[in-house]
């Protein structure tokens, strides 16, 4: 697995944590459970700490997820379930959290959906990267997958896990009444990657 | 790169907490929904008669509880559950099922920790106390679940979980191993239909009254006999953690989730070279007293981080070496939607409130 | 063809559910292709309201306003 | 602001302002103080205004007592300009009996959903309805816990999936559904009993005529009134906010036929 370059944080690089900031109803929890799943099946520690109110939609719907050591190197995660720093954050819509989430580090990647967040309100001190997330979705036909969008997007700027084990984790997440939305989520991933595997090459 | 076999699986606390019921021989189980309890019915009712057993989502905690009381006095292992509140409409049965002698676990997924006295004083009627484990995270909620039915076939009571929104929502990779904590008593009281007209037919019943031909103890000498049951369980069931406090000028006691961000921050302040030490009660009722009392020997302060306005601080009160040394540093602390704590459960938050705590000349 | 009413819509108010689309009896709502500030599409009016109120009684957000012109108005 | 509608249709009409010198036919009712925070497409905000404009139009708006259940439609309390009482789950016709016992004069009514009412409150709106006390109980019935994440209630209809019942409820498993308002329709004490629909413009204007209805009852001393009102829940049906009232239609409304189940006998429509 390709070297983190963590930003400069005093926090503990070898516990990368990401934010997702959203609302209720853009598969927040699926893309964070897809990513501490992926993580989990390539033998790493990780962690998903949910963070959400009373509501099922619109409402603020949030999650850390952190990526770990692998199993073998150490009993268990030191993170908390409420992070002191993070190295990362993806903004699906900022009406709650703001455009940049509390406790960001100096430096850290902040990936925007720029369909709905404007990239102007990040300031400095951020690795900025803004995709139109809810549009590519709407484009590629899968409107509920703008998460994916951003999931791609996001590994394609922080290799933490491969494309082939996010598609795999997220088929297997999907009850089955849902499992029709896979391809299409995956589609939606491989589109996020596209928009930024040129920025980031 | 070929990942070796993951020996970990990612499970939500709910849901792991479910899988242990199961792996401890749960076969019924009755719930009704309630953030952030929910998760753990939801997961049941595909999970548990998937496992030959049955899952109810009823019409009310009442019913529920009762549901349950009714499917344990038959011998089989069977639990309920819900959050505060909905364990606050329980608490006539769970009084019932410690009085009549009805085994059976009662998951409390509670919003925050102000179901301590809900859980260790209880609600119901009459002298009974439950059996209540609070864990810090979700490994420990799946050795908490087994130890519990346990305790409740040894004891013949029922007994209590007492998790939060962190434990029950919080999703980390996990191992599902079937524990064994030796053997118990045959239920020779378990109701099973068969023993009618032969004058030795059975009775579950508080009052204890037996039968005609075969009288019981009957209340007075029953609830004599109930209530000398708790206090044996009272010394020989009590579990704590503890570290750095042989030396420790300062002791932080917590319980739960709270703890967990205690032993962080505690060991960071250890690490700059404060003296100070933690404390955690694992079993809430019986409340660790006399180890508690050890552990704060050398403490000139006992400082009870607890995310409510002060409960198990009347426990801490009862048992710590120097009553004067205690000092209060939690507090009530809500998400915005009720259903989970609020800022104060944050680690930054914690280490200033226990550095505020600190004399002048130890800050130095 | 000359409306017999009009309507006013707080696009912000809206969550992009589109019954009042389905509602209108002259078919004249359809969804914008722009998002409003919390990224939901939102019901745009064309030429052609009666004034009727349908997409007002069915609408869960309280979105419309509706007018009805003057009888005399030619 | 652009659309993208493939059908020909007319140009484009500004709707950022109210024409002049007009006043609205329909607007937002004076007594929302507020937005709520419901999902897209839920059709219980629907009940609310139909309800909040009865009062209005009955003129009882100050003399009226709320007694709200607890679900979704819990966010209401903070935004109608109503006096309410924020009861236990299940017990609000317990509460509202209480409250018309002693203020016989003020209008009581319920809030609550099928949750509420038809499992944690069965037991409380028959005892109230066979006590024939003089309240209007309404009953937003979407066949699921909405509030919760979408589980079965006792009103789910066979082969309805919910994260209880994942592969449609089967009454061999979940046992059967409660039709509360027809069980409520055959007690003596009852004044008048409707059900409606919030789907279609026709069905919620029906709707409101049934709760106009049921509190003229109420204040006509007739006794116990209840109007259900069948309500959409896209989220917890897994359907998309659209699909709701057809889908509705085509498992609810099956289920439970709409009209009035109880007319009002002693006083005349």
């Amino acid at each position: 697995m390709q070297t983190m370059t963590p930003p400069t944080t005093d926090a503990r690089p070898d516990e990368f944590a990401v934010r997702l900031a959203g609302i209720g109803g853009q598969g927040i929890q699926l893309i964070g459970k897809t990513l501490a799943l992926a993580a989990t099946r390539a033998g790493r520690h990780a962690m998903l700490a949910a963070d959400y109110g009373g509501e099922m939609r619109g409402g603020p719907s949030n999650a850390s997820v952190v990526v770990g050591p692998p199993v073998a190197e150490a009993p268990r995660l030191r993170s908390l379930p409420v992070l002191p720093a993070l190295h990362a954050a993806i903004v699906a819509n900022h009406r709650f959290t703001g455009v940049v989430p509390e406790r960001l580090a100096p430096g850290a990647v902040l990936l925007l959906n720029s369909s709905v967040v404007d990239p102007a309100g990040a300031g400095e001190g951020y690795q900025v990267t803004a995709v139109p997330a809810t549009r590519l979705a709407a484009e590629l036909g899968v409107p509920q997958a703008g998460g994916f969008v951003l999931l791609g997007a996001f590994i394609a700027l922080v290799p933490l896990v491969s494309e082939e084990s996010l598609v795999e984790a997220m088929t297997s997440l999907l009850p089955a009444y849902r499992r029709q939305h896979a391809e299409g989520n995956a589609r939606a991933l491989r589109a996020g990657i596209e928009t930024v595997a040129g920025v980031a090459a | 790169m070929t990942a070796a076999a993951p020996e970990l699986v990612l499970m939500e606390g709910a849901a792991a907490i479910g899988e242990a019921a199961i792996l401890a021989g749960c076969r019924f189980f009755a719930g009704y929904p309630m953030s952030p309890f929910t998760p753990l019915l939801e997961h049941l009712a595909h999970a548990l008669p998937a496992a030959g057993g049955t899952c109810i989502n009823c019409e009310s905690e009442i019913e529920g509880v009762n549901m349950a009381l009714g499917a344990a006095s038959t011998g089989a292992r069977a639990a309920t559950g819900s959050c505060g509140q909905g364990i606050a409409l329980m608490q006539e049965a769970i009084a019932e099922a410690a009085l009549n002698e009805t085994p059976m676990v009662v998951f409390n997924l509670a919003r925050n920790q102000q179901d301590y006295f809900q859980a260790t004083r209880g609600g119901g009627w009459g002298d009974y106390r439950t059996i209540t484990l609070a864990p810090k995270d979700v490994p420990e909620a799946i050795e908490h679940t087994q130890l519990l039915f346990h305790l409740s076939d040894l004891h013949r009571a029922p007994t209590m979980l007492y998790g939060d929104p962190l434990l029950a929502q919080t999703r980390v990779g996990v191992r599902l191993e079937k524990l064994d904590f030796g053997p118990l008593p045959p239920k020779d009281w378990e109701l099973d239909g068969t023993r009618g007209g032969t004058g030795r037919s059975r009775q579950v019943w508080t009052w204890a009254m037996g039968k005609a031909t075969d009288p019981g103890p009957g209340p007075d000498l029953h609830w004599q006999n109930i209530a000398a049951k708790f206090a044996a369980i009272d010394e020989i069931e009590q579990r704590s953690e503890s570290a750095h406090c042989e030396d420790a000028e300062t002791v932080v006691v917590a319980f739960g989730s709270a703890a967990l961000f205690v032993e962080h921050v505690v060991a960071e302040l250890r690490a700059e070279g404060h003296r100070i030490g933690w404390f955690r009660p694992i079993t809430l009722w019986p409340f660790p007293g006399p180890a508690l009392e050890a552990a704060t020997r050398t403490a000139r302060r006992v400082l009870v981080y607890e995310l409510n306005g002060g409960q198990m601080i009347d426990d801490v009160r009862q048992y710590a070496h120097d009553r004067s040394a205690i000092r209060f540093i939690g507090g009530v602390s809500i998400h915005e939607s009720g259903l989970s704590y609020g800022p104060l459960l944050d680690a930054p938050v914690i280490r200033e409130r226990i550095l505020a705590a600190l004399p002048e000349e130890d800050l130095r | 063809m000359s409306a017999r009413g009009t309507l006013t819509i707080d696009p912000e108010k809206c969550k992009g559910c589109e019954l009042c689309i389905a509602a209108c009896p002259p078919d004249v709502l359809t969804m914008s292709t722009e998002l409003n500030s919390v990224g939901y599409r939102y019901p745009v009016l064309h030429d052609g309201c009666t004034g009727c109120t349908a997409c007002s009684v069915v609408c869960p957000d309280f979105v419309f306003d509706v007018y009805r012109f003057p009888r005399s108005r030619t | 602001m652009t659309t993208d509608s493939t059908v020909e249709r007319g140009p484009v009409i500004p709707t950022g302002t109210a024409p002049l010198g007009l006043t609205p036919v329909a607007s937002t009712s004076p007594l929302l103080l507020g937005e709520h925070s419901l999902c897209p497409g839920c059709g219980e905000p629907v009940a609310l205004r139909i309800l909040l404009e009865t009062l209005q139009e009955l003129g009882i708006v100050q003399r009226t007592i709320g007694v709200v259940g607890h679900g979704c439609y819990g966010s209401f309390v903070r935004i109608m300009d109503i006096d309410v009482l924020q009861c236990l789950h299940g017990r609000a016709p317990s509460c509202a009996t209480g409250i018309k016992r002693m203020r016989p004069d003020v209008a009581t009514f319920t809030l609550q959903g099928d949750g509420d009412m038809v499992n944690e409150g069965l037991q409380e709106v028959l005892h109230t309805a066979a006590r024939g006390e003089n309240v209007t109980a309404i009953l937003l019935n979407n066949g699921v816990f909405g509030d919760t994440g979408g589980q079965q209630t006792a009103t789910t209809v066979v082969g309805q999936r919910t994260k209880t019942s994942l592969e449609g409820r089967d009454p061999e498993i979940h046992g059967n559904p409660i039709p509360v308002a027809d069980l409520v329709a055959s007690l003596d004490g009852v004044g008048y009993v409707g059900r409606g629909t919030v789907g279609t413009p026709g069905g919620v204007l029906r709707t409101k005529k049934m709760i106009r209805t049921a509190f003229e009852t109420q204040l006509a001393g007739e006794g116990f009134s209840l109007v259900e009102i069948l309500t959409m829940c896209p989220t917890g049906w897994f359907v998309t906010a659209p699909q709701g009232p057809d889908y509705m239609a085509s498992s609810m409304e099956e289920v439970y036929p709409l009209g009035d189940l109880r007319p009002r006998t002693k006083g005349t429509a």
